[in-house]
């Protein structure tokens, strides 16, 4: 892991995670709430929250999986046994959803 | 990727040879090779119980509402007088396919062979987990027993057809089962988590342990099959736990998941389902192949034809396994353009087929080939998978896939590929590493009456079913006189029935050869096959830890006839330089 | 590579470089992940396809208390992360400590969920409450299931860190239940975005 | 049995059988191939005295044949079936003068759903007939499938026609027979215990025959409707 010497900083990747998760609470509501003041209609303000929320829950948990399972530090055969499975998944969902196309 | 030069091995040897009582050796074992033995005899019954379903189910379609011969033993509830009520005929139906896929074939594939080859095949003392391995076979058993038991309970078994397509199983309203439908879900849910288990042993030991000098490319082919499907394993079965669950949960505390009652998707049950089946079809499939590999390149005395596009065949069918669940639902509503693309994958996935089937044919171009009972029976895979491959390009070209789906044909499609495909592969590998597993041989004679029968009587069986799926039988129907257009199938089932009771005995036939074996066999020589693979070159049977110092390996698994050698076969941990003609001594440890 | 090689024949590595129990342990979480798939993706595919709309975010469910819940969870994970860190630099008393702070807390957010259920329950918002109901309770319950038996492991290894079982060399039991904690916390992280969120 | 398939009253059957014996004879080709190739070699390079088996770990040039071939005829075939499943399945492919009907299944029955005296479905002068589907030769039916409980598969053979009804659904089919006569509705999908025996029966008149027939139960449905 931290064979290089260079000791991961645990504490700083925590306070990112707890950052994001009162962003995204944040952002669910009060953001929510101030787009919706804009002249923008409701289809496209609920649209761009989801990508936002999506985008946030996607980084935090890129941190979790990068600092705490310390894939920064593992041999690339690894990173691609821990990223494989995604691939059947988004398969299985996105063929789904096509039903409704 | 890197290298290193050759060192003796730094891993401990274990504790072995100390007499261990007979529960914690024989029951509660650790070492792989009695949980292969376990797995054997249990799927083997299960096997029995199958068989015996189906003989059942094929007595009411070839003689419908007479009394089955003894039948009167059986309670009210499903065979009033020995006559087969629909509602058990539906529940036999079922069950037949519930226990053949799930406690036969696949865990006879896996279950067995995958725990008892890996480690004597790439040379390691035991799996990676030896107590997971344990676990994973006392869950199967549970999960087995279970599924039995639901034939007792208030209501009978499970009626919704092996694939339990939801709402009919997710309602017990509509089916009339409420417990053995509980039971049924629960059942797989517990056999998800052991086939789960496996598959984290069988990758975890083939990516960690192999031997010195055991590289990718000189495993044998059936490791590499084994592998690939503990991966289809893994990816695939948790799909289907979750898909149980959710089911289980419909039909106990209310949620709508399936019902479209309440929001619900019946479809939706149908893609989990074939997600998790289709690469099911290829766990049920690719051992075999593997199985085959190893026993007609053995049969031929020549190396496989074409190893690594073997390999690459068996990961192209793995990962186009992923994208064809589809075809399964080409009439279900699915939306037809959706339907274009899961043709285009299907047909795609016959080319790997034929690839292996070509290089099977190849391999035994040219060769000197031996008649033993093994090879028999792979030769007969081969004949009998090639029918079952070809009658899935029927049902694949989605436009014949209208008429034909839900018909026998596709019964037919699916025994030629099981019973003819992986079945037959499993009792070459039965005949094959019996001597391996228990010391001592199976009589050559009477394994041969065995394939004869099999081979014969499997035929008489399936292949007129194709004809009556031309007809339009559908599957699953009690009686067939209820329509028009089946008038005249009646002749045809009662032959089909006849032949299936006598294959039910051939199979009878093969379990009292099992046992007589077990203990009258002569006894097995170290390597009866003269095969090259490293289990060879144990006693047999192996002792608890396999080696006592790991062996190392400088070729491939199928060097037979090497040019360099007088005889025709060259273990695996064996040079040709150091083994030469002049002097062959075997390297194993102890036998000097 | 020569068959024929003289004495000094090179091997190619015939393992990963990863010992055992991880690997393992990255496969198992491979499975999960399709496990996972199951669930989550019947709630995308059924939301999307769901005739009528869907309850808007705090609706029904309380968003305050499961944010502050995911708070405790990534605490949680820190811990793990502190306690792996420790024994990495053979210090056992922190290693204790910190696990024992991961168990708290993971036990914490279970309690947390039960509150939040039975609460939910006594409002009348059961499995049965049609699709969002049947969703809602599959994926958290098993996101439960999964933290339940994650503190329970813990609890284990916590037993063997108190024996001394692990050493600054070796503490593979230590990072693999780590592995496993930090994966149910990404799952979480998933959850409560697409879950209590959108 | 006869191995062949039950007359062909549809048009779409006409270019499925042709589908099916296309298929049929290249996968025979493929099968003499394999079955006599195996059991040529087997008797051509049995063990015998004297004899080693070729040392040979493989031919690319053959391996890429063996590849290239049953390849190139698999993206005929895709191609080929390809269209005929857009002509019978795509949105695009139904007619637009076709005569719209309603079945609804249930255990263990066929509901047939006609529009009233207004040719339109879906209001109060339609009527439903049990267990008998009547409708025209050489006119285009378009068929509403929907199931009330469980899953049922709409299965008529000699139109060449199977479409499963899903509850929660409506899935529209279409087709056109070529001929009179009588025949069944079979369910194709298992749907409880009493699945043998769901049928219909399925009456094709003429085109003079069904409108005579359409008119006496318009004309009763509206007795009916004026009692």
């Amino acid at each position: 892991m931290s064979a290089e010497g260079k000791k991961p900083r645990y504490m700083l990747v925590w306070g990112g995670l707890a950052l994001l998760t009162g962003i995204e609470v944040a952002t669910a509501f009060v953001v929510r709430k101030a787009l919706e003041g804009f002249e923008i209609g409701h289809e496209q303000v609920t649209m761009l929250i989801i990508l936002i929320l999506l985008g946030l829950a996607v980084w935090k948990a890129l941190l979790v999986a990068l600092y705490f399972m310390h894939l920064k530090w593992e041999s690339k055969a690894l990173r691609w046994l821990a990223v494989a499975p995604l691939l059947p998944a988004t398969i299985l969902v996105v063929v789904v959803l096509m039903e409704y196309v | 990727m890197a290298t290193m030069t050759a060192e003796p091995s730094g891993i401990p040897v274990r504790e072995e040879h100390h007499p261990q009582p007979f529960i914690r050796k024989y029951i509660f074992s650790t070492d792989h090779k009695i949980i292969g033995i376990q797995f054997l005899f249990t799927t083997l019954f299960f096997l029995m119980i199958g068989g015996l379903l189906a003989v059942m189910l094929r007595f009411q379609l070839g003689f419908p509402g007479e009394a089955m011969p003894g039948g009167s033993i059986l309670p009210e509830t499903m065979a009033p007088g020995g006559i087969i009520l629909p509602e058990f005929y539906i529940s036999l139906v079922t069950m037949h396919g519930t226990f053949m896929v799930f406690f036969a074939i696949m865990p006879l594939l896996v279950g067995v062979y995958a725990n008892y080859l890996i480690p004597i095949e790439i040379g390691t003392h035991d799996m990676a987990f030896p107590r997971l391995n344990m676990i994973s076979f006392w869950l199967f058993l549970i999960s087995g027993l279970m599924m039995l038991s639901s034939f007792w309970v208030v209501g009978g078994a499970s009626r919704s057809g092996w694939t339990q397509y939801a709402p009919l199983s997710a309602n017990p309203d509509a089916s009339g089962v409420f417990t053995g439908q509980i039971l049924w879900c629960l059942s797989i849910a517990v056999f998800g988590f052991s086939s789960l288990l496996g598959s984290i042993n069988y990758i975890t030991t083939i990516v960690n342990q192999r031997a010195q000098g055991m590289t990718w490319f000189r495993l044998p082919l059936v490791i590499w099959a084994l592998f690939i499907t503990a991966i289809l394993g893994l990816l695939a079965v948790p799909v289907l736990t979750a898909a149980v669950i959710m089911l289980l949960f419909d039909q106990t505390i209310g949620t709508t998941f399936f019902l479209p009652g309440g929001g619900g998707q019946p479809l939706l049950w149908q893609h989990l389902f074939w997600f998790f089946g289709h690469p099911e079809v290829y766990i049920l499939i690719l051992p075999a192949m593997g199985f085959v590999s190893e026993i007609i390149s053995n049969g031929s005395r020549k190396p496989i034809f074409g190893y690594k596009s073997m390999v690459f065949a068996i990961m192209a069918i793995a990962f186009l396994g992923f994208i064809v669940w589809g075809h399964h639902m080409f009439q279900s509503g699915m939306n037809p353009r959706l339907g274009m693309s899961f043709m285009v994958t299907t047909l795609i996935i016959a080319v790997p087929s034929a690839i292996k089937v070509f290089n099977w044919m190849a391999t035994m171009w040219g060769g000197a080939i031996k008649f033993t009972t093994p090879m028999l029976f792979a030769v007969g895979f081969v004949m009998l998978f090639t029918i079952g491959g070809l009658s899935g390009i029927f049902m694949a070209a989605n436009p014949v896939d209208i008429y034909i789906h839900d018909t026998y044909f596709i019964v037919a499609h699916i025994h030629y590929v099981l019973f003819g495909g992986s079945l037959f592969a499993i009792f070459g590998a039965i005949y094959f590493w019996f001597p391996k597993m228990f010391g001592r041989m199976i009589n050559e004679t009477a394994g041969k009456i065995h394939f004869a029968l099999t081979f014969i009587l499997f035929n008489l069986v399936f292949f007129p079913m194709h004809g009556l799926g031309m007809e339009g039988m559908m599957r699953r129907i009690y009686d067939t006189s209820r329509y028009t257009h089946l008038s005249d199938v009646q002749d045809t089932n009662t032959m089909i029935s006849i032949a299936a009771f006598g294959l039910f005995a051939s199979g009878l036939y093969f379990g009292v050869l099992f046992f007589w074996s077990l203990f009258k066999g002569k006894p097995a020589p170290d390597n009866p096959w003269e095969a090259n693979t490293l289990e060879w070159t144990l006693p047999s049977p192996p002792k608890h830890g396999n080696w006592e110092q790991l062996p190392t390996v400088y070729h491939g698994p199928y060097e037979y006839s090497h040019p360099d050698m007088d005889r025709d076969w060259l273990l695996q941990n064996e040079r040709p330089d150091i083994v030469s003609p002049a002097h062959e001594v075997t390297i194993r440890k102890g036998e000097a | 590579m020569s068959t024929h090689g003289a004495e000094a024949v090179q091997f190619e590595q015939t393992s990963f470089n990863v010992y055992d129990k991880k690997l393992g342990m990255w496969v198992f979480l491979a499975s999960e992940v399709m496990f996972f798939t199951g669930l989550i993706g019947s709630y995308i595919i059924l939301r999307w396809g769901a005739s009528e709309s869907w309850p808007a975010p705090g609706e029904v469910l309380n968003i305050g208390v499961t944010a502050g819940n995911t708070f405790l969870l990534i605490c949680s994970s820190v811990a793990m992360v502190k306690a792996f860190a420790a024994i990495e630099e053979g210090d056992q008393k922190h290693l204790k400590l910190w696990l024992l702070a991961t168990i708290v807390m993971g036990a914490s957010f279970v309690g947390v969920q039960a509150y939040e259920y039975t609460h939910l329950i006594h409002e009348g918002f059961l499995p049965s409450s049609g699709l969002y109901g049947s969703t809602f309770y599959a994926m958290t319950g098993f996101h439960g299931f999964h933290v339940t038996m994650g503190v329970l492991c813990m609890i284990w290894v916590l037993g063997k860190a108190m024996r001394g079982h692990y050493t600054q060399e070796n503490h593979q039991g230590v990072e693999t239940i780590g592995l496993y904690w930090h994966f149910v916390d990404l799952v979480w992280i998933i959850l409560f975005t697409i879950v209590y969120l959108i | 049995m006869d191995w062949s398939l039950p007359l062909n009253i549809s048009t779409q059957g006409v270019q499925i059988d042709n589908l099916f014996w296309l298929i049929f004879w290249l996968t025979a080709v493929a099968f003499v191939l394999v079955e006599v190739g195996v059991l040529w070699f087997l008797w051509r390079y049995r063990a015998r005295e004297g004899h080693r088996a070729r040392y040979t770990h493989g031919h690319l040039g053959a391996e890429i044949v063996w590849t290239a071939v049953p390849a190139l005829t698999m993206i005929f075939l895709g191609i080929y079936s390809g269209r005929i499943w857009a002509g019978i399945k795509s949105p695009d492919s139904f007619p637009k003068d076709a005569l719209t009907i309603n079945v609804t299944a249930k255990q263990f029955e066929w509901n047939v759903t006609y529009p009233g005296a207004d040719h339109v479905l879906g209001n109060d002068d339609d009527f439903t007939i049990r267990n008998r589907f009547e409708i025209p030769a050489h006119q285009p039916v378009v068929v509403n499938l929907e199931s009330e409980d469980v899953i049922h598969s709409f299965f008529i053979p000699e139109l060449r026609v199977k479409q499963d009804a899903v509850p929660g659904k409506v899935i529209p089919i279409w087709f056109e027979a070529t001929q009179a006569g009588d025949f069944q509705i079979a369910c194709a999908e298992l749907c409880g215990l009493g699945h043998y025996s769901m049928r219909a029966s399925v009456v094709i008149h003429e085109p003079e025959d069904y409108e005579r027939w359409y008119n006496e139960q318009t004309g009763a449905a509206q007795t009916a409707a004026a009692d």
